[in-house]
């Protein structure tokens, strides 16, 4: 088959696939596209699914409230698999077909691949599933946009929650041998010594390690008052809590963002009761006051939406607010100006997406709560406040 | 029958009796595990000779070749060859001395054509590096084409298999594969050739041919011949010396007729069962 | 040096090298038998935990009905495997069924996402949470049950292989599969038996590995471990992956608990690498003497 | 249909394209590749490109695997060095690109030449898991020599650049990727004219009478490995400089598997199997995505079965060609050529 062929089959296949995000309306106003690279299949297809659901929904109410300032948004997705390679190759394609303003990336190694590509092309803001501390950096990555706290920030605002709990507390930091699971660590320890607490116990396991048995029996010795999971969706963290209990450890457990999803930490049965984690948004089920958007939301999907869903809506309207803010400066839509337009979100109201007011700090948002699992109401319930790290 | 017409009137063979040693094979012997192969093997190949080993099913000729060609270690004795002692000279090495050799159950290389299988018996006279070979340019498309000149009108030509040289060896008829054989043994520019049952399952045509170009080889080559061949009527025709082994030892040597006669070589046969099969062919001469 | 601790990585790792045994065995036997090295042997094993899911969570069919189904169902599996690719390419060279084994291992790893999807899960508990203490030593009472129950199976297959009658034709087809055939084995039928009975032990092996740190598919990578497992002990030699097996167990959890997680898999090949120098055919494995 | 071919000398006989036709569809191919950027847009070009980079390294795979008889499972993992040299010479050094895809193809020639050392005395499937061992201790490294490789975030690397044109786009890339694939390509169909290659193939059929036959088997065993080694650090060099970002996970186990699919539904032991193979194996891919993108309209759900059937088709490619077709793809194609030459008179 020749390469032109393809390359016509593909456009095809675009068409397509534009057509399911409800494409085709005729308005005077250019549309703004906002491409992701969601890996809707493959080991992180849990989180990709959802954060589709979560943009499709998003975008859809934004077009439903006439659009950005009138420009509709068009949400062109590709899946990835969860490959940086992949990724790329989505991101070639979405572009080569549509002038491109907003992208929705899948892994922090896609958005360090394609940071330079964004910068030389200067058209484009970036989010994307990577909270990565390494990106919060708007000297080396001026067009990206982190939609919450970043994994230092994350594990941060756990640790002053152990901080006010019990001062001086043992802290034991487990997490995957990947390129997120590292991400903390160094800034957890640095955090840890800030807050006076005592780190002793770090540990790594290698991705798709099953038996976790050697490192329970370190953590026998350790003995932890708390420990941070951080890079895992759920296995091992259930195994680790099990056998922590059996020895008779009474450490409480914690997570980060992508560990929160309260279906994932749901399966994890009787342990799961009193599980910890820092999320930085409200869950779907999240009864609060002037929260039009979460009623929104539950009007749309009559079942619960995951984390990831949550993920997937706040980044498209705070890329949907950078962009706002942008068109009313009377600016072209280029990545400087919508790199300017997010920073000049202050206390912006997300309609109860984020319990208080987002104002955006270096690329990221670096606000969260911490929760706990309730076993009887089988739901993670809030146990701190909103905590905004400065 | 015909065979040993023809020998007789146009080819009778002559004697080197006198000529320098080539090959000679001192005490040598093998064991694999407890069994032995080979005991003390002695015996010496002349230049310019046809020398033949004969000896019953699992004498140990075949592993008398590999000691040779330096497939086998052996555990005791020597093997000289142009007054060079083997012992520590791995086999790539024998053959880039002049030592070449083909297999009792034929060794060819299927995925090649016979031209390339033969062109490969030149491997260790040739140059062409890595980098050349990836250019193909200068010494190795001027030694390529050296070679296929060679090979096409000295071997080629010789053995007349020209009709057969594109096609896969694997396609071909077993009295042919023999012959792409001989050819790249021949190519591999032997002072001595070791022929491991030369004609081994051929019907008589075939062997006629293959004894044809074995007595070329030796007169028109001037190649030294040491083989191990079961066809009674081609050891005696062709052969200037005789070894006959049986048990992994030397019984007897000796001009085909001496050895022909020997009884030792009858009741090595007899041992084997093979004597009346054996008779039959010395009173027939095939 | 806390020896307390030493022990009891010790026994961890004695643990998990129990169940590489029991899985180095089936791979093992495959071996012996058909000459195949089986490069889907871990994902064999994901298929076997995978149906357990199925039936003991999705059906919610009482455990041991399940255990049982799961065995079952993946031994039927492994028949219909040797039956339809396995078998066609008897003849041919070792490295294409090698590869046709890693074309089948991709196969059943689509296979399972189609129909569980790509989300780790999590299998019901059914081994008792007491912790185990030997004497001062804890012990994770998954591991310790799974490595006794793993300890069972590759005793009680022992007995089988040495005294039954198809142990036996098995045994014979493995020295020499022509010789078998001319003395009225069956040998098409042995050939399938032993893949029926592998996958039934990648199965059960499947259901302890997993109940122990949850399923994926790509726990599949287990079999990784197990293919060093029995290189080290000799592709052909029963005894040579049950001692690597235990072996390997050791030395992946030692290095895991002393030098960390990312150590585990470099340490297990690393000891490949080791034994590959000094005994290329596996401690306990025939050289194949080549003829010419 | 043509009718026999005369030839007026060896050399002629021993070219590579020796009749007029195929030359004319040599001139043809070579021309496409130069036009091709211009007729289509990144995304194609993206393709070209990847399916280029594959070529690479399936044909280095294919000297070893294919003509020598030796698996192995560390293709990628020799990519991997190859890519982590360029992106270090390019971050540290600053050199030009070619010198730098030398260096990354030559630092893995090196690197294969260690790994082959077990070849003499493993063979067959105790090689394959010894290479497997090599691409878990390489991988081990690029993931934890922090200082040097960045380890688990890799590196990110500056583009090629000539004269002050910088490299980028997939179709400035192109320009990088395709000469030296079509060098490489000829340079492996040479390698198979001379002594190398048939002594390579003398290997892999019989590999002890090889040896009585004057080849030295550990010396070309491990020249084997190092030309292969070669291509995969060059393909891993380029692969660095069209995505230029260099990590661990870029270079998994399974895209050496990937690889030995590519030979195996290509046609072992076969040039243009290793570029049949690799197209194919690289385009499946996308094919199914678009076949995804045609049914969404009608199944909504077909997005999430797309991973799952794109690893069923994967798998039952290596089955089905191996018990179907174990030569391959180039054995279809030289089915039809054979066809259409002696067409209409005998089918």
């Amino acid at each position: 088959m020749s390469i032109l062929k393809v390359a016509k089959r593909a456009t095809g296949a675009l068409l397509a696939a534009g057509l399911i995000t409800g494409a085709a309306q005729a308005s005077d106003k250019k549309d703004i596209v906002l491409g992701g690279s969601i890996p809707l299949t493959g080991v992180f297809a849990f989180a990709g699914v959802g954060i589709h659901a979560g943009i499709t929904d998003s975008v859809k109410i934004i077009n439903d409230a006439g659009g950005i300032e009138g420009h509709k948004l068009v949400y062109v997705p590709e899946d990835t698999a969860y490959k940086v390679d992949a990724s790329v190759a989505a991101y070639n394609k979405i572009t080569s077909q549509h002038d491109v303003n907003l992208y929705y990336g899948d892994s922090t190694a896609f958005s360090k691949t394609i940071s330079p590509e964004l910068d030389r092309s200067g058209k484009t803001l970036m989010t994307g599933a990577s909270f990565a501390s390494e990106l919060n950096d708007p000297e080396k990555y001026p067009n990206i946009f982190i939609p919450g706290p970043t994994y230092v920030d994350m594990v941060g605002i756990l640790m002053k929650h152990i901080a006010n709990e019990k001062p001086g507390a043992k802290v034991g930091l487990v997490h995957s041998e990947t390129e997120f699971g590292r991400d903390p660590v160094e800034g957890a320890k640095a955090t840890a010594k800030e807050l006076g607490l005592d780190l002793n116990l770090v540990i790594s396991t290698a991705p798709g390690g099953v038996d976790v048995s050697t490192e329970v029996l370190k953590m026998r010795r350790a003995r932890p008052d708390y420990v941070i999971f951080h890079g895992y969706v759920l296995s091992p963290i259930p195994e680790f809590i099990g056998q922590a209990r059996s020895m008779g450890l009474d450490t409480k457990f914690m997570g980060t963002f992508w560990s929160m999803d309260n279906q994932m930490v749901g399966k994890m049965g009787e342990i799961a009761d009193g599980f910890m984690g820092v999320m930085p948004y409200n869950y779907y089920y999240t009864e609060a006051e002037n929260a039009p958007m979460l009623e929104k939301i539950r009007s749309m999907r009559d079942t619960y939406q995951s984390n990831a869903y949550m993920q997937g809506f706040f980044s498209t309207i705070m890329m949907a607010e950078a962009a706002r803010n942008v068109i009313k400066a009377g600016k072209e839509l280029n990545g400087p100006n919508l790199h300017e337009g997010l920073e000049a979100i202050k206390d912006f109201d997300t309609g109860g997406l984020m319990g208080i007011p987002v104002t955006v700090k270096g690329n990221s948002v670096p606000i969260g709560r911490v929760y706990q699992y309730d076993l009887s109401k089988k739901q993670m319930v809030p146990s701190s406040d909103w905590i905004r790290l400065d | 029958m015909q065979m040993s017409q023809v020998s007789e009137q146009e080819v009778s063979p002559t004697l080197h009796t006198e000529g320098r040693e080539i090959l000679g094979v001192q005490g040598l012997s093998l064991a694999f595990g407890g069994v032995k192969a080979l005991s003390h093997v002695s015996f010496s190949v002349k230049e310019g000779s046809i020398t033949s080993v004969i000896g019953p099913n699992g004498a140990g000729k075949t592993s008398l070749f590999n000691s040779i060609s330096g497939f086998y270690t052996p555990n005791e004795g020597t093997v000289k060859f142009l007054g060079q002692t083997m012992n520590n000279v791995p086999a790539p090495d024998r053959a880039e001395l002049g030592m070449a050799r083909t297999f009792q159950n034929i060794a060819l290389f299927k995925g090649m054509t016979v031209l390339d299988n033969i062109k490969l018996g030149r491997h260790a006279h040739m140059k062409t590096n890595p980098l050349d070979a990836l250019l193909y340019f200068g010494r190795a498309r001027r030694e390529e084409a050296e070679l296929r000149k060679e090979v096409e009108e000295k071997i080629i030509d010789f053995l007349e298999i020209d009709h057969i040289r594109n096609q896969s060896v694997a396609a071909l008829s077993y009295g042919l594969q023999k012959r792409v054989e001989l050819a790249r043994a021949l190519a591999m520019k032997p002072k001595i050739l070791l022929l491991d049952e030369p004609v081994a399952g051929m019907n008589r045509e075939e062997t006629e041919d293959m004894a044809r170009f074995i007595l070329d080889v030796k007169e028109e080559w001037g190649v030294t011949v040491l083989m191990v061949e079961h066809d009674m009527g081609l050891v005696m025709d062709l052969s200037d010396h005789v070894v006959c082994i049986n048990f992994g030892q030397v019984i007897t040597e000796g001009l085909p007729h001496e050895v022909q006669s020997h009884p030792d070589v009858i009741s090595a046969y007899l041992g084997s069962g093979d004597v009346a099969a054996l008779r039959k062919k010395f009173k027939e001469g095939k | 040096m806390d020896w307390l601790f030493f022990s009891e990585i010790g026994l961890a790792g004695l643990g998990s090298g129990g169940l590489y045994a029991l899985t180095g065995l089936a791979l093992v036997l495959i071996y012996k038998a058909t000459r195949v090295v089986n490069m889907a042997i871990g994902e064999i094993l994901m298929l076997g935990a995978y149906v357990f899911m199925g039936f003991s969570a999705g059906l919610a069919l009482p455990i041991w009905a399940s255990i049982i189904l799961a065995i079952l169902v993946t031994g039927l599996v492994g028949g219909v495997v040797e039956r339809a690719i396995i078998r066609p390419m008897l003849g041919e060279s070792a490295i294409s069924i090698f590869m046709i084994t890693i074309g089948l291992g991709s196969v059943l790893i689509g296979v399972v996402e189609i129909i569980w999807g790509a989300n780790p899960q999590r299998l019901i508990e059914f081994m008792p949470k007491d912790p185990i203490f030997i004497l001062d030593a804890y012990l994770s009472p998954k591991v310790g049950y799974a490595f006794l129950i793993a300890a069972i199976v590759v005793g009680l297959f022992l007995i089988i292989f040495r005294t039954w009658r198809g142990g036996v034709a098995l045994r014979a087809t493995a020295g020499d599969q022509a010789a078998a055939y001319s003395m009225g084995i069956n040998v098409p039928k042995v050939f399938s038996s032993v893949w029926v009975l592998t996958s039934m032990i990648a199965a059960g092996a499947g259901i302890l590995v997993g109940s122990i740190g949850g399923i994926s598919p790509d726990m599949g990578v287990y079999g990784l471990s197990v293919l060093v497992v029995v290189i080290v002990g000799g592709l052909d030699s029963l005894l040579g992956a049950l001692i690597a097996g235990i072996l390997v167990g050791l030395i992946e959890t030692y290095a895991g608990a002393y030098l960390g997680g990312e150590f585990k898999m470099l340490a297990t090949f690393m000891l490949l690498v080791v034994v590959l120098v000094i005994r290329p055919y596996g401690l306990f494995g025939t050289h194949e003497i080549e003829r010419l | 249909m043509r009718i026999g071919t005369v030839k007026e000398s060896y050399i002629a006989d021993a070219a590579l394209f020796d009749t007029k036709v195929q030359r004319g569809w040599m001139f043809a191919l070579l021309a496409g590749l130069l036009l091709l950027p211009f007729f289509t847009g990144q995304y194609a070009s993206y393709l070209v490109c990847l399916v280029l980079i594959n070529i690479v390294s399936t044909a280095g795979l294919n000297i070893l695997t294919g003509f020598t008889g030796l698996v192995s499972l560390g293709q990628a993992a020799f990519m991997g060095v190859g890519a982590y040299t360029v992106a270090l010479m390019e971050i540290k050094l600053g050199t030009p690109f070619l010198l730098n895809l030398l260096v990354a193809g030559g630092l893995a020639a090196v690197i294969g030449i260690v790994v082959g050392l077990p070849s003499l005395r493993v063979k067959g499937l105790y090689l394959a898991i010894a290479t497997i061992a090599a691409s878990v201790i390489l991988h081990f490294v690029f993931a934890n020599w922090t200082s040097v490789t960045g380890g688990v975030s890799g590196l990110s690397m500056p583009p090629a650049s000539l004269f002050g044109f910088e490299f980028i786009q997939p179709d400035q890339v192109y320009w990088i990727i395709m000469p030296i694939t079509v060098i490489m390509l000829f340079g492996a169909a040479n390698l198979f004219r001379t002594r190398i290659g048939r002594a390579f193939i003398a290997i892999r059929d019989r590999d002890i009478s090889a040896e009585v036959l004057g080849i030295r088997l550990l010396r070309y065993k491990l020249l084997s490995f190092a030309i292969s080694s070669f291509y995969a650090g060059v393909a891993g060099g380029l692969w660095a400089y069209f995505f230029r970002v260099v990590t661990p996970e870029s270079f998994p186990l399974t895209m050496s598997i990937f690889f030995l699919a590519a030979i195996i539904v290509g046609g072992m032991g076969s040039i243009l199997g290793s570029v049949l193979g690799a197209v194919f194996m690289t385009m499946v891919p996308e094919v199914l995505k678009m076949m995804v993108g045609v049914l969404s309209p009608i199944w909504p759900d077909a997005v999430a079965v797309m991973s799952p059937v794109r690893i069923i088709v994967f798998g039952g490619l290596i089955i089905i060609f191996l018990i179907f077709e174990p030569d391959g793809l180039a054995e279809i194609w030289r089915n039809i050529r054979r066809f259409f030459h002696l067409w209409p008179f005998k089918t």
